[in-house]
């Protein structure tokens, strides 16, 4: 499936959760946070929101800022 | 008795509030944050970089003592300001954001009405809310008045180094609103902060003073010390102006 | 490496020297005195009052390991200053005075013509003089081709506590003389002593701000951080002044 | 060729704007009025006193020359405002306002939110509008964007006459806004009203300086003369600033 | 009732002095003098160069009805400065001098002790004397005690362009003396003179801030209408300052 | 019929125009402007518009303001 | 003899050294100063230095100022 | 003789007066002043005083100053 992840259109396997897409790209879930497709996923819902074909992910970070 | 900052349910020693912007690297911002004695650290929201995996996480070189206060530079409306402020929540595992909704990219003044209705939005979903605004008695209430725990009008615009323009606002704001008043952006040097404490406000949030220092460390520590003479000159009270004042020593036993 | 302030051949690692007028009794200015951490100390030579034998002895209240700087404030001629001067120095048993030839009682303004004839005297007869003068850089250059071993320029009348009110001129002198600049008369709260130093003024002499304050053992203590935080932001090098400034947070990155 | 103030389709050759409140009588206000060469004059909507038949129409008192500019002072909502101004435009058969939506009855500070509320109505209603604001630049880009045809952002609080607080903010709007600026609120004597100009301001408009003056006449006129002091200062291109300057007098030829 | 402005036994209606120097030619100087109104004019005292012969004499340039006021610009010893009053003398067969004995080639401040001793020698000698001098009180006073005519602190350095650094030390000069009180240097716009007037002093000398204007034809109507301005201000009582002030429309009277 | 004209309850003749309120108050009506019911009466409506029973209407005018 | 000392003329016994004349007015000699006929006298020269018939003195001391 | 005029040395016939050095160096004494040996001279002295070797004379006039 088709998935725009920060902006970027790629392909994924059918079928990942939240969890998984994080696992797929090498990132920790600790200090990241996911929006799909302009909603807050909490953490605790990462292991089941299952995404689809389409969806719009955020993954941020925090960074230096003032 | 300590002298405690009250914010919402937050307590804090320290009065300076500081960043994570700008600096050289994260060894030069821990080695400034450590100097500064500051317990409130900000921090801005923005994407993972995909492509950087392993990249020096900044939050490891944030004390794990210093409270996070994301913050949602960068944003042009209440929608995106709001969104950044749930994404950081996700993040932060804690309730405080700085609202900082911008109207401009070449001054970054804030956005008055656009900054109201976000707030109005995050105290109802439960944030503890510190605005960045103009020095705006009235807006300053208006957000007092929307349940935000403090104000945080500009002393000067962000990254000027101007400190505070208008000292006749900052001291009617303080007559306005019961929240803390903590001074946000325009800070250029120790002075600029005592100055601020010494009107009565709360705190002083700072990033590119310290950071942009040719000497970050030891501006740090100028900061912690200018703050703690400020709120101490504050509760000192000061003696009278006038325009000409008084001998200090005594006009009686002159020799003749 | 020490950040010392060298006045001649004494050298002191506080640049905050502190008067005793105007308290409300020796306890209180013994706790000022200690809070402040200043290294040298103002005093006034007046007729012992012969019929008060047993008064309190002022300087049973001063720390033995402060340097006295006795003043001829109330002098309105040289010749009035250099013998306060002489006789100083036989109760100081040292040799650092604090030259002021007052111009008029009210404003208790300095006159330069006459702080200038008294230096020249005083210098010659060995003295180590810190003149109080006008934020004027040709007096000052004159009192340092004189042989003073610093300049006291006021940032304002005497007891005023309106803070620097020349700024302009503190640089011009800063620039002029290359003895130690210490600013003396005016300084009124916390951050005024932070500007002296922060422009490069080598230490701040003051007396009414603290005597004066409501609370003169937590204003000594502002000072004292005060003098430091300004010394410091003066070292670590200020971020430069601009109109707007630049955002914090960085630009990339935002969600889209 | 004319140096004329274009407020949407009206023309001024003078910058001044004058009010009608505090005078002694009206006597004394016309007075002011004819020395102060203004041709725009800002008026207040009330009630008409039903019991005080035949009292003095202030109206017969203002020159039929002068431009007459309603304001809506004492609103507090946007509603209010703009029944104001329709009432006006009722009276004065003129379109041009001032909307002036107060935040609060101390310091008369105006509310950004409702301000920017009601200027989007009365553009609409066909109003020429003058919004009095805070100096904030993104509320006066706002206004300019909901089809003001000028913004007034204050110099100080109403009534203060403190002069230009904020002259950084000032400036940054002038930079920001491309419709005149009209300084509105705090003028307090005739060199601020100058520097306003100096600024690049667009005029002045003023109440108190003139009408609380001991003598408002000679005052009127010399508001005057500041303002096209200010105008033609701005336009001649001062000198540079610098922190020493250069002999006015040449170095060569001196006697030897 | 004339409002002169009295120098010694000379009168004048206007209250700007002007200069003669950095004036692309003299048809701009002339064009300049004659837009500023003012009755008094400096001139500089030079070795005539007697390699150029016919060379445009600057005096058929300087309108016969206004006032010499030749300066000693260049002296740094009260010697010289007698001397070169003794020959402008001769030149202008006036009696006024515009005496000013420099400490600094850099910073063109002027010598307290020496222009003190040049004054009383001329004063001796006849000369109407008016002193450049610091902004310092009892310098001013001593001046005036040894017959001078007027005295003329600076605002800020000569061609700094920087207005009055200092306006407490003016106000306290303005009660310290009783003799006209003329700001000799630094006025850089418009505002700045109309400050001067507004503090009370008699008028402004000015040359740079003219001269080195885009355009000083329409600078120096400028400052003809600022120092009108100003005087008429301060003669007309300003309204006094407050933090917040009065509202000028009617809280009686507001639609329900 | 009762009116309430600028805040204060009393009583008039039946059927007066916003013209005829002006006449029995004596006011003349160049230089104020009339409100019924928070709507503005333009001049041109004054000899027309009936007011009835219970009608709030203010009359303003331009006082010295700043 | 009579002394002049800080201003009040008093008598004293004839021949008092400075030394005397602060024991006799019950001064402690450490830390005052004096100075006779405008002429500093140091510390040293206390017990030689005699006092005349008319001689001005001044005893001074530290007092607070700034 | 020589003289010393404005800094520069230089040849001049003997026993010229002060009218007669500004006549040689082609100069209208109206708006020059002249200093000689540091002493002004008055310019009714023109015509009599008369220079001599080695002195010195100074020449001046107005420039554009402030």
């Amino acid at each position: 499936m088709t998935l725009t992840v920060n902006g970027q259109q790629e392909q994924f396997p059918d079928g990942l959760t939240v969890r998984g897409l994080l696992a797929h790209l090498g990132i920790t879930a600790e200090r990241v946070a996911v929006e799909v497709n302009l909603r807050v996923v909490k953490r605790a819902e990462h292991p089941e929101l299952r995404l689809s074909d389409g969806d719009k992910i955020e993954v941020v970070t925090f960074v230096g800022g003032g | 008795m300590a002298d405690l900052l009250k914010i919402g349910k937050h307590e804090f020693s320290s009065r300076l509030f500081i960043g994570t912007g700008k600096y050289k690297d994260f060894a030069a911002m821990k080695a400034a944050h450590q100097a500064s004695g500051a317990q409130v650290v900000t921090v801005a929201v923005r994407r993972l970089d995909l492509k950087a995996q392993g990249e020096a996480a900044m939050l490891n070189w944030i004390d794990k003592s210093m409270a996070l206060l994301p913050n949602t530079a960068g944003c042009y409306t209440a929608e995106e300001a709001v969104r950044t402020c749930q994404l950081a929540r996700e993040l932060s595992m804690g309730d405080m954001v700085k609202l900082e909704v911008l109207g401009d990219q070449k001054t970054l003044f804030p956005d008055v009405e656009e900054t109201l209705k976000a707030a109005r939005v995050l105290v109802k979903e439960g944030f503890t809310v510190l605005p960045y605004i103009t020095d705006d008695p009235i807006a300053c209430k208006k957000l007092e008045d929307a349940g935000c725990a403090a104000v945080m009008p500009l002393a000067a615009p962000i990254g000027s180094g101007l400190g505070i323009r208008n000292p006749y606002n900052i001291r009617i704001i303080l007559e306005t609103v019961k929240v803390p008043v903590i001074v946000d952006a325009g800070v250029g040097t120790a002075s600029d902060a005592a100055i601020a404490l010494e009107l009565g406000c709360h705190g002083v949030l700072m990033n590119t003073a310290i950071a942009a220092a040719k000497d970050p460390v030891l501006m740090a520590s100028a900061m912690k010390k200018a703050i703690e003479a400020g709120r101490e000159a504050f509760l000192a009270g000061r003696m009278p102006r006038k325009l000409y004042g008084n001998a200090s020593s005594p006009l009686d036993g002159m020799i003749g």
